[in-house]
């Protein structure tokens, strides 16, 4: 007997891709009143998430179970596309939420020109309106469509400033992406190939480590692997998300990329399970370490303020892979690593909003000239600041909660007796310390002296929201049980 | 010609043949991505590969006797939409590209960020690594 | 009679040099600074012995009483407090800082008072302390470079007799258990204990070799002050060894001959330094040095004759007494020079008034100085010491004859300094307070003989007795042959503070090794400059590197490698 | 559970305010200053309410659960208590003298800021009842100290924040490590006086040896223990008051509370002794008095004497905790009170020096205590007090540890206290010699008149008051240390209390 509101679920989840996909197109058919529809659309649609996760906290009993599945159009797998919603998509799609509200927010105040406004609504709203689907849909082919609307709409808000650093890079963005989705595409194809079905669960059940799997899986993960610049395929994000627009970069480096790392995961933890070798574990582990340093002393080398933030995320998804190893060990960690995920994207979103107001007051972000605004807005640095922290995980942030869990991790393989698992413990320590150094250049130059300089006026929402969302980022360590309870609610998953 | 094509499509089981073809245009597309300087080739290569990917998937439903897996066209036609939309996308971008900056190829990647973005012929023996550059001015617009 | 009166005593001129310090210049206040030694002179004389009181919230709980002995000390202390107080009062009437001469005063006064009531080793701790440093005050206020000097030989052997103290204390407490002076005595301190608490306390008491300070010192301060220094403040070390050593009745030979050993010495060294000494003070105080040391003698002797030991350490007080006294009244002597009057009864009574301290510490019949060795040498006619010790009555009597010849040598050089003041009026504060401290050489033998304090048993043959005249005698001869064979000079032979002048240069030979060592001042230092170039270098590289990373075709072959290296790691079972 | 909103609301009785002092327009003086003294004297009261509970022996704790298994918990003992009254009444005196200190200067909303921010840090560690809660709020100490540091701005100034950064979150890394090391070995524990790794000992000696070792790494650099103590000195460019906290209410003593947490709730001075683990730490401790006291005689800056000062006094925390005796704690813990009224006495007064005659060196302190004597009479006292004279809190502290020494059978430690005490007069005498007795020939020149104007006081009585208060109970805390509510009465409490264990008697 499944608890109150569980029977409300199905429509709700089909209701959620219907109602943001219906804000986009709505935004798309009248741009004049983009930004109204789209505010509202926001609301409804954090809204509906909201209400959508309590109800399936309160349904979902135990995490057998746990996952709904609906199918579009009454087709069900393996003809039909499958819905699949279970605690990982859940606390997803609530990142995204708030994320994309406080974009919405301060995007009212960011974009005011009109003819910026037509064209940046619409887009923005099919981007959220894919990463809704991508974390709903449980089939691979739909899930390539998803990231293709993903990096499409991204693409376009990339190149939506329009200045030729931006379209260049949001050309070699777009290449990159492509080339990631059209590999991701050819093992979707081989796993079809092999097994005839499309569905992940399905898949799920008839996978073994066969060479076609081992082939797809190969191509899969090098394909979002590209998406999610992970080291050493990073070298797309720093142009991109330099050169885009504040509330642009924030959904990149929070969300988009984000997404593509879920896939992986996702995959991971099911399709290809029975595949992964210590090997793996280890190798994919160097490339995190290897991306923790390399972005951390990019980061330190940056001028411009925005690709010190850029370099910040390839360094920050290094702890993601270091934690692939440790998830071999004791596959209980994947949740840790969700949370991880989770903290990082709503401080570096902040972060990135900040540092579009300051980009805006200052009229350029070179750190080096930045002095005089930033004395005259300590409410800037300090949401620079309190994200900051949360990106060192120095308490009391998520960031401190997710970097308690995964040394505990860590120490525990050591314990456990991996002599390699010391590198992983170091790596997961020793990237605070480089956090803070790259932090503490953005932060410093307010505390040197000399004259304040307020700049342009900026409207209340650039002013505020990035600070709420930066609050939001460091309280994020009281959810941290919750998180874990909800991740805990996956199916298949351990 | 002909001939020898069919003749290795004959010595080729069919279950093969699409495969092995597709995973050639797939390399190939890979290579001249990034070869190839001038972003429209580029983006021609990326089309390559697509289509070796559509070929394996059309492999794939041939495989086997009887008609073929309609699931599996469905997903080609869809793919090759998708395809199709996102190198108009992209073209549309070179053009817009090639209006601001006079041709058609990519600024230099990131460490540019602290000279300022107009002036790119400082950064442009740089641009995509530096003497394959003198490779790309032939297939510059002129 | 109330307890609390004892935490009175010590109080006094605290809240007095409180409001001196806080009100500098006020007439009033200042004419008030001698009086407050007064209380201490009256409950030395008024109260009843055994008055004890215990304050468990002061510090760690602190015991104050008043014994036999503590009612001998707090007499001479108070008194001569009292009468240099009085001194100063017109000494200081134009120095525009005497309020804070006084303020340090009072300070040492209150320290000085207090250690005696203490019985506890946290009080005596704290009042020795007060005592010591306030001293540094006094020594240092002309503010003449001599006297820097000398406070700073004063302050560091000070500080260091505090700790030597202090890490004294502590062991004996801890071996004793509780902190009562008398229990940690019955604890018999011994080991480090002992040695410690002998040095801690010697350096006050001017023992050899810890002395040096005393001829800095004395002749740095302004009279008064030199007075109470070597009248009272060099006694607390005495009281202390009297406190604190193990004289019981199993007594300690080792400490005993080694304290006569150093005690001798310091007699006759004294007095061999002293004669050669050209100004008055310096010469006082090398007398001082030399009668410390019959005094140190006087313990050691306890020591060894444990069955003597209570008409003993009751000599040595009577001794510490009479010395105080008459120092005092002489060192007030050497700040009387410019006061000879014109008077012919005038000039008589100033006569008298000199000679009497002088004679006293000669030790002629009849003065307290008589009474004062006569009862020092009671017990060794019956005892045989063994060794060179058994010579000791003889020695003691050289050492009388010494001094004889030392005071001689200071009243000659004295002279000379001698004039009239300019107004020809006689100064009556003055005059007051060093006569009636003059005359304590002749009334105190009275008083003791007449009223004899318990244990101290005293026969009108103590007074007199021919055994006393033949050192003076002695003395005067000695005196006529230095007068012949030294022939007079500014510069003294040996060196103001003999052994400070070594210790000076020693300290200085270190200071001038340690700026050799050009050890870097611990400052915050920049970067060097080498890796700040270093630096930028590699700002430099990684910037290039990027570069090469976004080239496609690096960008293609790494993404081959990562499907490659995937590839492989995932055939690694 | 009751209890433990008191806890909450002492933690933010300065935290309100605080966030609320970040967002006031810097004009807005007279609200700030009633913020600021409110906020202070909420907290002293609510302080004062624990302490009457406390002795009464009610329970208060506060949980709060942040991941699986692991609880933020604040719990009040009579150890958390001495730290927090200690650090509530200090702030409330500091907070004063920062007002007055930084009258007309730039930035105060800021700086009063993260100072409310750095004390409810400081009374979060002290009231922390865990090593986890321990260790975010001694990271949030760090953080929030930093900006008070380089508040000044100038290049040194941050220079020296970099410094103070890179060891304080170094070390807090290492601490991280380790605790979350211990906690996967014996779970997340509370504090337990007595320690609660004994069933640990024989199985795992080794490692307990290896995480002490890092454990006092951790706050080794707080406690500013011989060699991680080259920050404290350089940090002497924030203002007066920040060195004051630094010195005497936060940083430092944060560090200390560290180790004495450590050592006796987590793995107790039974089980310390036996591994061997005090030994060295009595070692590293005696080593740092001494040098620092010698780097102290070689700088003619006065605040940057005060620095190596602090360094080698609050070594004799360490130095009671690590001789694991009764009397021996006690001397460590009373010290933890002492040196701190005693050290923020000095740089009340060094602060006074600066501002109100722009006197930084101890050269030019000649004849001072004519033109300041009240300052220069506070200076006095808390300078004979640090070199451990009777009847002031210094001399209480050296008496114990003295004792304690001897009674854990270390007599060599006794040596130790003497030579320091002989460095401590030897650095600490020429200033107070040569502010009463030295002469000044020229006038002093005054930047306070210049800005402020003529003062009825020496000096600006928000910059005397504090200066007199704390030295006067300097004094008091000596002189009547025989009473049960004195520092020492209130340690003597505690040890009783928590430390009377087998083969400990009192």
């Amino acid at each position: 007997m499944s608890p109150p509101g569980a029977e409300w679920l199905p429509a709700g989840i089909a209701g959620l891709v219907g109602l943001s996909l219906a804000v986009a197109v709505l935004a798309t058919a009248w741009p004049r009143q983009a930004h109204r529809i789209g505010l509202l659309g926001a609301l409804a649609v954090t809204a509906w998430v909201l209400v959508l996760s309590a109800v399936f906290l309160n349904a979902g009993p135990d995490p057998e179970t746990a996952a709904t599945r609906v199918a579009l159009g009454g087709w069900e797998a393996p003809l039909g596309l499958m819905l699949h919603l279970d605690g990982l998509s859940v606390t997803l799609l609530v990142l995204t939420a708030v994320v994309g509200l406080a974009t919405s927010l301060y995007s009212l105040g960011y974009v005011h020109d009109r003819i910026e406004r037509r064209q940046f609504w619409p887009l923005w709203l099919w981007l959220w309106a894919g990463l809704n689907m991508l974390f709903l849909s449980g089939d691979a082919f739909n899930l390539y469509i998803t990231l293709e609307v993903v990096s499409l709409s991204a693409v376009a808000l990339v190149a939506f400033t329009g200045t030729a650093a931006a379209v260049s890079g949001a050309v070699r963005y777009l290449l990159v992406n492509i080339l990631g989705s059209l590999s991701f595409l050819m093992g979707v194809v081989l796993l079809f190939g092999e097994h005839g079905v499309l569905d992940l669960v399905l898949l799920e059940a008839r996978t073994e480590a066969g060479p076609t799997e081992r082939m797809a899986a190969v191509l899969m993960t090098a394909g979002l692997m590209l998406k999610a610049a992970l080291f050493p395929l990073h070298v797309w994000l720093a142009p991109a998300h330099g050169s885009a627009p504040a509330p642009v970069s924030a959904v990149l480096s929070g969300l988009v990329v984000t997404g593509s790392f879920y896939l992986i995961l996702r995959l991971w933890l099911g399709v290809f399970a029975p595949l992964a070798t210590p090997a793996f574990g280890i190798l994919v582990g160097l490339l995190g370490v290897g991306a923790l340093v390399w972005g951390s002393l990019q980061a330190l080398r940056a001028g411009r303020l925005k690709s010190i933030v850029a370099y910040s995320t390839v360094a920050q998804f290094g702890y993601l892979l270091v934690a692939f190893p440790l998830m071999l060990v004791d596959p209980g960690t994947w949740r840790v690593v969700v949370f991880f995920t989770v903290v990082h994207a709503l401080a570096k979103a902040s972060v990135f909003l900040a540092a579009g107001t300051l980009q805006h007051a200052a009229g350029h972000d070179r750190l080096a000239d930045l002095g005089d605004v930033l004395r005259a807005r300590p409410r800037m640095v300090f949401a620079l600041g309190l994200a900051g922290v949360s990106l060192m995980g120095l308490p009391f942030t998520g960031g401190f909660i997710a970097k308690y869990l995964l040394l505990e991790a860590g120490l525990g393989t050591v314990l456990a007796g991996s002599v390699i698992g010391v590198l992983w413990v170091l790596a997961i320590a020793g990237g605070g310390l480089l956090a803070a150094a790259y932090v503490l250049r953005m932060v410093a130059p307010s505390f040197q002296r000399g004259r304040a300089d307020a700049g342009e006026t900026v409207s209340l929402w650039m002013d505020w929201v990035p600070l709420g969302l930066a609050t939001v980022a460091a309280l994020a360590g009281l959810a941290g049980t919750l998180t874990l309870n909800t991740l805990a609610l996956t199916p298949g998953a351990p | 010609m002909n001939g020898l094509l069919e003749t290795v499509a004959h010595t080729l089981a069919p279950g093969l043949l699409y495969p092995t073809g597709g995973a050639i245009l797939f390399a190939l597309g890979l290579y001249g991505l990034i070869r190839r300087h001038h972003l429209v080739l580029r983006i021609l290569a990326l089309n390559i590969m697509g289509s070796g990917v559509f070929m394996v998937l059309l492999g794939v439903a041939a495989r086997g006797e009887g008609p073929p897996d309609p699931v599996a066209q469905a997903l080609t036609l869809t793919g090759i939409v998708v395809a199709v939309s996102a190198t108009a996308f992209a073209l549309a971008l070179v053009v817009h590209l090639t209006r601001l900056t006079g041709h058609a190829v990519m600024l230099p990647g990131p460490p540019d960020d602290d000279a300022p973005v107009e002036d790119i012929s400082r950064e442009e023996h740089h641009a995509d690594g530096g003497p394959a550059d003198r490779a790309s001015s032939e297939d510059r617009p002129a | 009679m109330n307890g609390a009166l004892l935490l009175a005593v010590p109080l006094l001129p605290l809240v007095l040099a409180v409001f001196v310090g806080l009100r500098p210049g006020r007439a009033r206040l200042n004419r008030m600074v001698p009086w407050t030694a007064l209380p201490g002179l009256l409950l030395a004389a008024l109260a009843p012995t055994g008055l004890e009181a215990t304050f468990d919230s002061l510090l760690m709980g602190t015991h104050l009483a008043l014994d036999p002995t503590g009612r001998a000390f707090l007499a001479l202390t108070a008194g001569l407090w009292l009468a240099a107080g009085l001194f100063a009062l017109s000494e200081r009437r134009d120095d525009p800082r005497r309020h804070r001469f006084y303020v340090f005063w009072l300070l040492a006064l209150a320290g000085n008072l207090g250690l005696i009531l203490a019985q506890d080793a946290l009080a005596f701790y704290l009042f020795f302390a007060l005592m010591s440093l306030s001293a540094y005050g006094l020594v240092v206020h002309s503010g003449k470079p001599e006297a820097w000097r000398a406070g700073r030989v004063y302050l560091i052997l000070a500080v260091l007799g505090e700790v030597l103290l202090f890490a004294g204390l502590v062991l004996a407490v801890h071996s004793a258990g509780q902190s009562g002076l008398a229990a940690v005595a019955a604890a018999r301190p011994d080991g480090w204990a002992l040695v410690l608490l002998v040095l801690g306390l010697g350096i006050k008491a001017g023992m050899l070799p810890l002395h040096f300070w005393l001829p800095l010192a004395h002749p740095a301060a302004p009279v008064p002050a030199s007075a109470v220094l070597s009248g009272a403040m060099i006694k607390a070390g005495l009281l202390g060894w009297m406190r604190l050593l193990p004289i019981d009745a199993a007594g300690h030979a080792v400490l005993g001959e080694m304290l006569m050993l150093l005690g001798l010495a310091a007699a006759f060294l004294g007095v061999l330094i002293g004669v050669v000494q050209v100004r008055p003070k310096t010469i006082l105080a090398y007398s001082s040095i030399s009668q410390m040391g019959l005094m140190t003698a006087g313990i050691g002797l306890a020591l060894l004759l444990p069955e003597a030991r209570g008409g003993l350490l009751a000599a040595v007080t009577l001794y510490a007494v009479h010395h105080g006294l008459a120092k005092g009244a002489l060192f007030l002597t050497a700040g009387m020079a410019g006061q000879w009057p014109a008077s012919i009864p005038g000039r008589a009574l100033f006569g008298l008034f000199t000679l009497l301290p002088a004679l006293a510490l000669a030790g002629l019949p009849f003065t307290s100085g008589a009474l004062a060795k006569n009862v020092l040498k009671g017990p060794l006619a019956a005892e045989a010491l063994p060794g060179w010790l058994s010579h000791t009555e003889l020695l003691l009597s050289l050492a009388a004859a010494g001094t004889t010849a030392l005071l001689l040598r200071f009243l000659w050089r004295w002279r000379t300094g001698l004039s009239t003041p300019a107004d020809g009026a006689p100064d009556r504060r003055r005059w007051w307070a060093w006569g009636s401290l003059a005359a304590m050489a002749v009334l105190l033998p009275l008083g003791v003989w007449l009223a004899g304090p318990d244990g101290l048993p005293v026969t009108a043959g103590d007074l007199y007795g021919l055994a006393l005249l033949w050192p003076v005698l002695l003395g005067l001869v000695l005196a006529g042959i230095t007068w012949r064979w030294i022939h007079d000079r500014e510069t003294p032979r040996v060196p103001e503070g003999d052994l400070a002048v070594l210790a000076e240069a020693a300290w200085r030979r270190a200071c001038r090794a340690e700026r050799r060592l050009r050890l870097p001042p611990p400052q915050p230092r920049r970067m060097p400059a080498r890796l700040r170039v270093l630096r930028l270098q590699l700002r430099q590289r990684l910037e290039d590197a990027e570069r090469v990373l976004t080239r496609w075709e690096t960008i293609g072959l790494l993404f081959s490698a990562a499907m490659l290296g995937l590839y492989l790691t995932l055939l690694a079972r | 559970m009751d209890g433990g909103w008191l806890l909450l609301a002492i933690l933010f009785s300065s935290l309100g305010p605080g966030i609320a002092i970040f967002f006031l327009p810097e004009h807005r003086q007279g609200l700030r200053t009633a913020l600021n003294l409110g906020g202070a004297g909420t907290k002293l009261a609510l302080v004062g309410v624990l302490l009457a509970g406390v002795l009464r022996g009610d329970e208060y704790r506060f949980s709060l659960p942040l991941m699986p298994g692991i609880e933020l918990v604040l719990a009040a003992d009579a150890l958390s208590l001495l730290f927090a009254s200690l650090s509530a009444v200090l702030w409330f005196v500091t907070t004063v003298y920062a007002i007055g200190y930084l009258e007309g200067s730039p930035r105060r909303s800021r700086f009063f800021g993260f100072f409310s921010l750095c004390v409810s840090a400081t009374v979060g560690i002290a009231l922390s009842g865990n090593l986890i809660t321990f260790l975010i709020f001694y990271e949030i100490l760090t953080l929030a100290t930093w900006p008070l540091v380089v508040h000044r701005g100038t290049p040194a100034a941050l220079r020296a924040g970099r410094l103070y950064l890179a060891y304080t979150l170094t070390s807090g890394l290492v601490l991280f490590t380790a605790i979350v090391w211990l906690t996967l070995l014996a779970g997340a524990e509370g504090f337990t006086p007595g320690g609660y790794l004994d069933g640990l000992a024989e199985t795992h000696a080794t490692t307990l040896q290896v995480l002490f070792v890092l454990l006092m790494i951790g706050f080794g650099v707080k406690a500013a223990l011989v060699p991680l103590h080259s920050w404290l000195p350089i940090a002497m460019v924030a203002p007066a008051p920040v060195s004051a906290l630094l010195h005497a209410v936060a940083v430092v003593k944060a560090g200390a509370f560290g180790i004495i947490r450590v050592v006796n709730d987590v793995y107790g001075a039974e089980l310390a002794i036996e591994l061997g683990l005090t030994a060295g730490l009595l070692v590293v401790a005696a080593v740092t008095i001494l040098y620092s006291s010698i780097q102290a005689l070689r700088t003619d800056d006065l605040k940057q004497r005060l620095a190596f000062s602090t360094v080698s006094q609050v070594s004799y925390i360490i130095l009671g905790v690590a001789l694991a005796g009764p009397l021996g704690i006690i001397g460590g813990l009373v010290h933890l009170v002492h040196q701190g009224i005693t050290k923020i006495t000095l740089f009340f007064c060094a602060g006074n020096f600066a501002e109100t005659l722009g006197i930084h060196r101890i050269s030019e302190l000649n004849g001072i205590g004519r033109r300041m004597p009240l300052t220069m009479l506070a200076f006095t006292l808390g300078a004979l007090g640090m070199i451990g004279l009777p009847p002031l809190a210094g001399f209480v502290t050296k008496w114990h540890l003295g004792l304690g020494a001897l009674e854990s059978g270390m007599p060599w430690v006794l040596g130790v206290l003497v030579l320091s005490s002989l460095l401590n007069a030897a650095y600490f005498l020429p200033p107070v010699i040569r502010g009463w007795l030295g002469e000044r020939r020229e006038p002093w020149h005054e930047p306070l008149q210049a800005h402020a104007g003529p003062t009825r006081f020496e000096t600006h009585w928000m910059l005397l008051f504090p200066v007199v208060f704390t030295a006067a109970l300097g004094l008091l805390v000596g002189l009547f240390a025989g009473l049960g509510l004195s520092p020492l009465g209130w340690v003597s409490l505690i040890v009783q209390r928590d430390y009377s264990l087998p083969g400990f008697g009192l």
